[in-house]
């Protein structure tokens, strides 16, 4: 088991955001998960990646405990993520906002960069493995265009490539067609089956209910910060407590 | 590509050219030492660079750790009977570890938060050094004596041409380094840095080290060329002139903080023929300047660089 | 917006040109011209005590200049000062001597800041760039270092310690708490103070020293003083807070008495808080007091600047004409050495006939100007005009 | 113990003064993001006012508190229009605006009343003694001043349409835009306010001490510590950081080491906001 959570609970002050939810993510599938608005979904993806500290509950990630840990300690274990509201470097080529997504991954310290020794290897690698994500995502024609004047979609695409560009084992991907628009989710959809294919479980938050059907192996549903149901996209879909709870207009129409 | 290397290091040759021969161009003596002033101040500013300009955190402590290296410096001198040299780089070192201390403190705070506490750091500092007799040397102060071969004002110059190149080769070496990028990406999003795995405290204790570090080998040279200290080398004023010298000459460019420190530190040097106004004209300069050229010299001026290669490309396109 | 850049562009530009161009032009000199030269504090928080030592050069070069300059042989030279700010900063004054030495020609350096003075000393024996150091502070100690360009006119402070002393303890004081400025200066005067009075068997109660140039409020320094039952506070530091510390522990209850140190003025402090408030001071006598021309001076300095004169302006007045008479008589304005050599020649400058008194001058540069302490006692300085030719008790 | 009770008081007295200057400043930073170093100098400015005033024309004391607490409200205003072009940007850029700002101020201070310190006469220098206490009457007016000035802001704030929408600014901002608050004119309202609450404090402590161009600079350096121990933008921080402070100096003074008693408020205040990175009140990051 790639990811395993267990009685995960987060209150903020009286409100409990993520209430006891376990949780399982398989490597090399894709997991859904979907809920109404503030049903906590993105809570849950913020103490998965150490964002934020859950309040009771354990997280492991290969079997290890990372309950607690920081983001950037979760991160070089192999969970890389995407944020909402596409986070990325703003002021900053598409090609350096890769290369510091890949900076985890190499060693090189204040004193290489006087002596560029093995910085020049590693350098050459961190370039390399910049322009096979960007050319992954399908960015490599812009790799010198500064990441904030992109379009939505490719800042989404940008995202989800600097996700990967640290090999990571299994990706959090936080509503990667939100504000995108419906021309471009189907070239979205391909890239994260892309994923799958490359051996890199994916965890997705999705409010497109067929495109999350479709996609996952497995769904996980949330309302009110309590999972509701919990299987494969044609068990949920017939689970009466979802339908009541959510899908109902939403899935028929 | 070699033309645009030529235009890329072109401006760079030249200064470097000049500032090579500069003292046998016919430049007064007094000039000499003011530019000496300017190249000490502009490794300091190089050094609030790093953690402001490339880092993002706005350290008002710079001017206290240029005292604690130029204090250090005469402590290892006169106390402990240490070679200069081997003084200098203990003074430099220690500089850091105390950055590393104080670090470890300010960095849980963010924004202005760490500014404040940086900035009561640079008082304390300042307030220790004058009321601690053994460290200040009381009302001699504390002399500093250095190696005979710099006595001259002309080899001074070039001790300090050398350690100025010495810190803006580091500085480029940063900017575009891996390590660099880490810092860069602190300043930019720290949330998004976090969750890409790059340690933030880290680099920026890191980051501060290294300025720190700068900041006490400029104090150090400082104390050299003036061959004196006085409590006024710690000063928190001290930190604002090298913000003033930053912002003026562009945060985060390579080239800003010498611009900005050559410019205005010969500008008030020059404006002391006014006496008393100068600090009136001085301050609406500053204003002005600040707000109608937010990114400094450097930044204005690339900026406008852009516009004009851009407005020539959209000519040769059409 | 592009407008308005350009505009504060021009601004900007045309501001520094201007400031270049008008330093430049006051730059060009006359061809019989000799240039005195003076960094001090003129701006930020010292300029009030620069400026006063200003005031006093510029008023001996006036009358210097109105007297035909400075006569050698058949020729003479106009005498013109050169004053650059230097806010009480050692790198700015190193600068500022530097620039007055080689650029402007300056052999004779004015300086009133004893911290700008040290690091001068590394610098004014340099060859082909020599200059004279007036060092007007009364930390014996710049002359020290055998440096043979530097000539300090006021008295050391060490010598009032002792007089301090004797006077008070004649009071029948014998508990003092100290409540001075903190740094160097301060410290060394309460180590000096501090010794005097111990061996003379009095205790000290308290130290409780304050930062006079950051402070505006002296009451809880004062408070914990006084917790300490002291017959006398030793005080001083710029003389307007030192005022202050006067009026403060007086409205707190204390009714002893008040050492005050030679940076404070006794009659500056008079003139901020008035002189019912000043009983039972001790310190330096008021400038107008000991010498018999002062009051000559004192007039028409008030004419001219419309403020009361100051041992700063009294002093460095008769230095500079001092230096004058020393320059006539080596028969060069331009060699530092053969100027200072002359100064022992022209002495002794007789307080009837200038502000102060300067008898005489040792070889170390240390000259000797007789003193005067006073102690405020019904509303009158007393004592004031008793001088105490303090070298002569020297061991 | 009586010793302490006067140490207390001290403590107070500065806090007062602290905590006025320091409310102006955490409205400015915490409601509009500008680090307005050169707030302690137009306290400075106030204190000269008031000196000209009531030295140099002879207007009764409490006359020239007023007129100059109004002169300093329209000042607010001006200082308003020097900083908008920098509000929204770093920082940084507005505290150098502020030093700009501050350096002028200084020396045409220094340049109009000359570079000596000016004297206010004390309006009431009585002294009171009680329970082993000492102090001037007009410490006492401060103090309780200091108090009323508190308690009109916190009903201005509270109880008037223009004060509550300097609370909803502070809270936020984008959320007041949208609601019709505009953002403009609150500001300049809370220029207005600081600056008077800055005149306000320099007139009644004023007369304690003498006045001079470079009087508030550690003033404004303190009360910059204070609003940061507080927690920017909140006002019962201030309040609260402002006695916390003068009285950590006074009992600093009294029982540990008068010359190092900044050192030992600063060390504390590091170690409180290493403990508490937002300061004391401070929720929001």
């Amino acid at each position: 088991m790639l990811l395993k959570i267990e009685s995960l609970t987060k209150r903020f002050g009286g409100l409990v955001a993520v209430d006891g939810i376990d949780m399982k993510v398989e490597a090399g599938s894709i997991v859904g998960i979907v809920g109404p608005n503030g049903a906590g979904k993105t809570t849950l993806f913020n103490l998965m990646s150490g964002q934020l500290k859950p309040t009771s509950g354990r997280i492991t990630f290969e079997g290890v405990d990372i309950t607690g840990s920081k983001p950037f300690r979760i991160a070089r274990l192999g969970m890389g993520r995407t944020f909402q509201n596409t986070s990325l470097f703003d002021r900053l080529p598409l090609k350096i906002n890769m290369a510091i997504a890949r900076r985890m991954r190499t060693q090189s310290g204040f004193f290489d960069s006087l002596v560029p020794l093995r910085e020049r290897e590693e350098e050459a690698d961190v370039a390399r493995r910049a322009g096979e994500a960007l050319e992954f995502v399908g960015l490599a024609g812009s790799a010198e265009s500064i990441a904030g004047s992109l379009p939505q979609i490719a800042k989404k695409r940008l995202a989800v490539g600097m996700a990967l560009v640290g090999e990571p084992k299994l990706v959090l991907l936080d509503e990667p067609t939100g504000g995108v628009g419906a021309g471009d989710i189907s070239g979205m959809i391909e890239l994260i089956c892309q994923i799958k294919d490359r051996g890199v479980a994916v965890c997705v938050i999705e409010h497109k209910m067929r495109m999350v059907m479709g996609l996952s192996d497995r769904i996980v549903v949330l309302n009110f910060g309590r999972k509701i149901a919990c299987g494969t996209p044609e068990e949920v879909s017939g689970d009466p407590e979802v339908i009541k709870a959510y899908l109902g207009s939403g899935y028929s129409a | 590509m070699t033309a645009e290397n030529l235009r890329k290091y072109g401006v760079f040759i030249a200064a470097l050219a000049v500032a090579c021969f500069l003292p046998y161009i016919g430049i007064s003596k007094f000039m000499l030492n003011v530019i000496i002033y300017a190249g000490i101040f502009s490794i300091a500013t190089m050094s609030l660079n790093i953690i402001m300009g490339y880092t993002g955190q706005v350290s008002l402590a710079q001017g206290a750790f240029y005292g604690i290296g130029a204090y250090g410096l005469a402590i290892l001198t006169n106390k402990a009977g240490l070679n200069f040299w081997m003084a200098m780089l203990l003074a430099c070192l220690i500089t850091a570890f105390v950055g590393l201390l104080i670090g470890l403190l300010a960095f849980r705070t963010k924004g202005p938060y760490f500014i404040i506490v940086t900035l009561c750091f640079n008082f304390i500092v300042y307030v220790v050094i004058k009321n601690w007799d053994w460290l200040s040397g009381g009302v001699r102060g504390q002399k500093i004596t250095g190696p005979e071969l710099f006595a001259g004002r002309e080899a001074r110059y070039y001790l300090v041409l050398g350690f100025v190149l010495l810190t803006l080769f580091i500085m480029w070496r940063i900017s575009r380094s891996l390590e660099g990028l880490g810092f860069m990406a602190v300043r930019d999003n720290e949330p998004l840095a976090d969750a890409l795995g790059i340690n933030i405290t880290y680099t920026k204790i890191v980051a501060f080290m290294i300025s720190c570090f700068l900041a006490g080998l400029a104090g150090c040279l400082g104390a050299l060329h003036t061959g004196y200290l006085s409590p006024t080398s710690a000063h928190y004023l001290l930190s604002f002139n090298f913000i003033i010298y930053l912002l003026v000459g562009g945060a985060g460019t390579l080239y800003g903080p010498i611009v900005g420190t050559f410019t205005v530190y010969l500008a008030l040097e020059f404006m002391k023929g006014i006496g008393e106004y100068r600090f009136m004209i001085f301050g609406i300069i500053l204003i002005l300047v600040v707000i109608y050229f937010p990114r400094g010299i450097v930044g204005g001026l690339k900026s406008l660089w852009k516009k004009v290669a851009g407005s020539r490309q959209a000519e040769e396109g059409a | 917006m592009a407008t308005r850049k350009v505009v504060a562009l021009l601004v900007v530009t045309l501001m520094i040109g201007g400031l270049i161009a008008t330093c430049t032009s006051c730059g060009d000199t006359g061809p019989k011209e000799v240039v005195i030269g003076l960094t001090a504090p003129l701006s930020g928080g010292g300029a009030q005590y620069g400026t006063d030592c200003q005031r006093g050069i510029e008023m001996a070069i006036e009358d210097i200049n109105k007297d035909g300059g400075v006569k050698i042989g058949d020729d003479s030279y106009d005498v013109k000062l050169s004053s650059l700010d230097d806010r009480a900063e050692p790198e700015q004054g190193v600068s500022n001597a530097t620039r007055l030495a080689t650029d402007d020609g300056a052999k004779i350096i004015f300086c009133p800041v004893a911290t700008v003075i040290f690091p001068l000393l590394d610098i004014n024996e340099k060859k082909d760039e020599e200059f004279l150091i007036l060092a007007y502070t009364s930390i014996e100690m710049v002359t020290d270092e055998g440096n043979e360009l530097i000539v300090m006119p006021p008295p050391p402070f060490t010598v009032y310690t002792k007089l301090f002393t004797k006077l008070a303890m004649q009071q029948g004081w014998t508990r003092m708490a100290m409540v001075q400025t903190t740094g160097a200066y301060g410290d060394a005067w309460a180590k000096g103070m501090g010794l005097a009075w111990q061996t003379a068997g009095g205790t000290i109660t308290d130290h409780a020293r304050a930062d006079y140039y950051t402070e505006t409020d002296f009451v809880p320094f004062l408070n914990k003083a006084l917790a300490s039952s002291p017959d006398v506070l030793l005080i001083g530091g710029p003389s307007q807070p030192t005022a202050l510390v006067v009026e403060q522990a007086k409205s707190l209850g204390f009714e002893g008495g008040f050492i005050v140190m030679d940076q404070a003025k006794i009659d500056g402090m008079a003139g901020q808080i008035g002189m019912d408030k000043m009983e039972n001071c001790i310190g330096v006598a008021p400038v107008e007091a000991p010498f018999p021309a002062t009051p000559v001076f004192a007039e028409r300095y008030k004419k001219k600047y419309n403020e009361q004169v100051t041992w700063e302006s009294a002093i460095n007045y008769t230095a500079m004409i001092l230096l004058k008479d020393a320059m006539e008589s080596a028969k060069s304005v331009e060699d530092p050495m053969a100027i200072r050599k002359a100064v022992p020649g022209v002495l002794p400058m007789s307080g009837d006939e200038f502000p102060v008194t300067l008898d005489g001058i040792e070889n170390k540069g240390l000259m000797h100007m007789p003193s005067a302490i006073t102690m405020v006692k019904n509303g009158e300085y007393t004592l004031s005009s008793d001088l105490i030719y303090w070298w002569k008790e020297k061991d | 113990m009586s010793y302490f009770f006067q140490q207390l008081v001290n403590g107070i007295m500065l806090g007062s003064v602290y905590s006025l200057v320091a409310l102006g400043l955490t409205l400015i930073f915490g409601i509009l993001g500008v680090a307005h170093f050169a707030h302690g100098h137009f306290y400075m400015l106030g204190a000269f006012l008031v000196f000209f005033l009531s030295v140099s024309f002879g207007v009764p004391y409490w006359a020239a508190l007023v007129i100059a607490v109004a002169v300093f409200c329209l000042v607010g205003v001006g200082i308003e229009f020097v900083y908008r072009p920098v509000r929204d940007k770093s920082d940084i850029n507005a505290f150098i605006v502020a030093i700009g700002m501050l350096l002028v101020i200084e020396e045409a201070v220094r340049a109009v009343w000359g570079t000596g310190n000016r004297r206010i006469t004390n309006p009431y220098p009585q002294v009171l003694k009680f329970a082993g206490i000492t102090l001037e009457l007009q410490r006492l007016i401060v103090i309780g001043a200091a108090i009323v000035l508190i308690v009109l802001l916190h009903l201005f704030i509270k109880r008037t349409r223009m004060g509550s929408a300097i609370e909803a600014v502070a809270q936020d901002r984008e959320g007041a835009a949208l609601v019709g608050i505009s953002v403009n004119r609150v500001s300049i309202l809370t220029f207005s306010v600081a600056t008077g609450l800055a005149a306000a404090a320099a007139a009644l402590a004023a007369p304690l001490a003498f006045i001079a161009p470079d009087m508030a600079n550690t003033l404004v350096l303190k009360a910059f510590v204070i609003i940061v121990l507080g927690g920017l933008g909140s006002i019962k921080g201030a309040i609260l950081g402002g006695y916390l402070l003068g009285v950590m100096e006074a009992l600093a003074i009294a029982y540990i080491s008068p010359a190092y008693k900044d050192v030992w408020a600063f060390a504390a205040l590091i170690l409180i906001l290493a403990i508490k990175p937002n300061g004391l009140f401070g929720g929001r990051d």
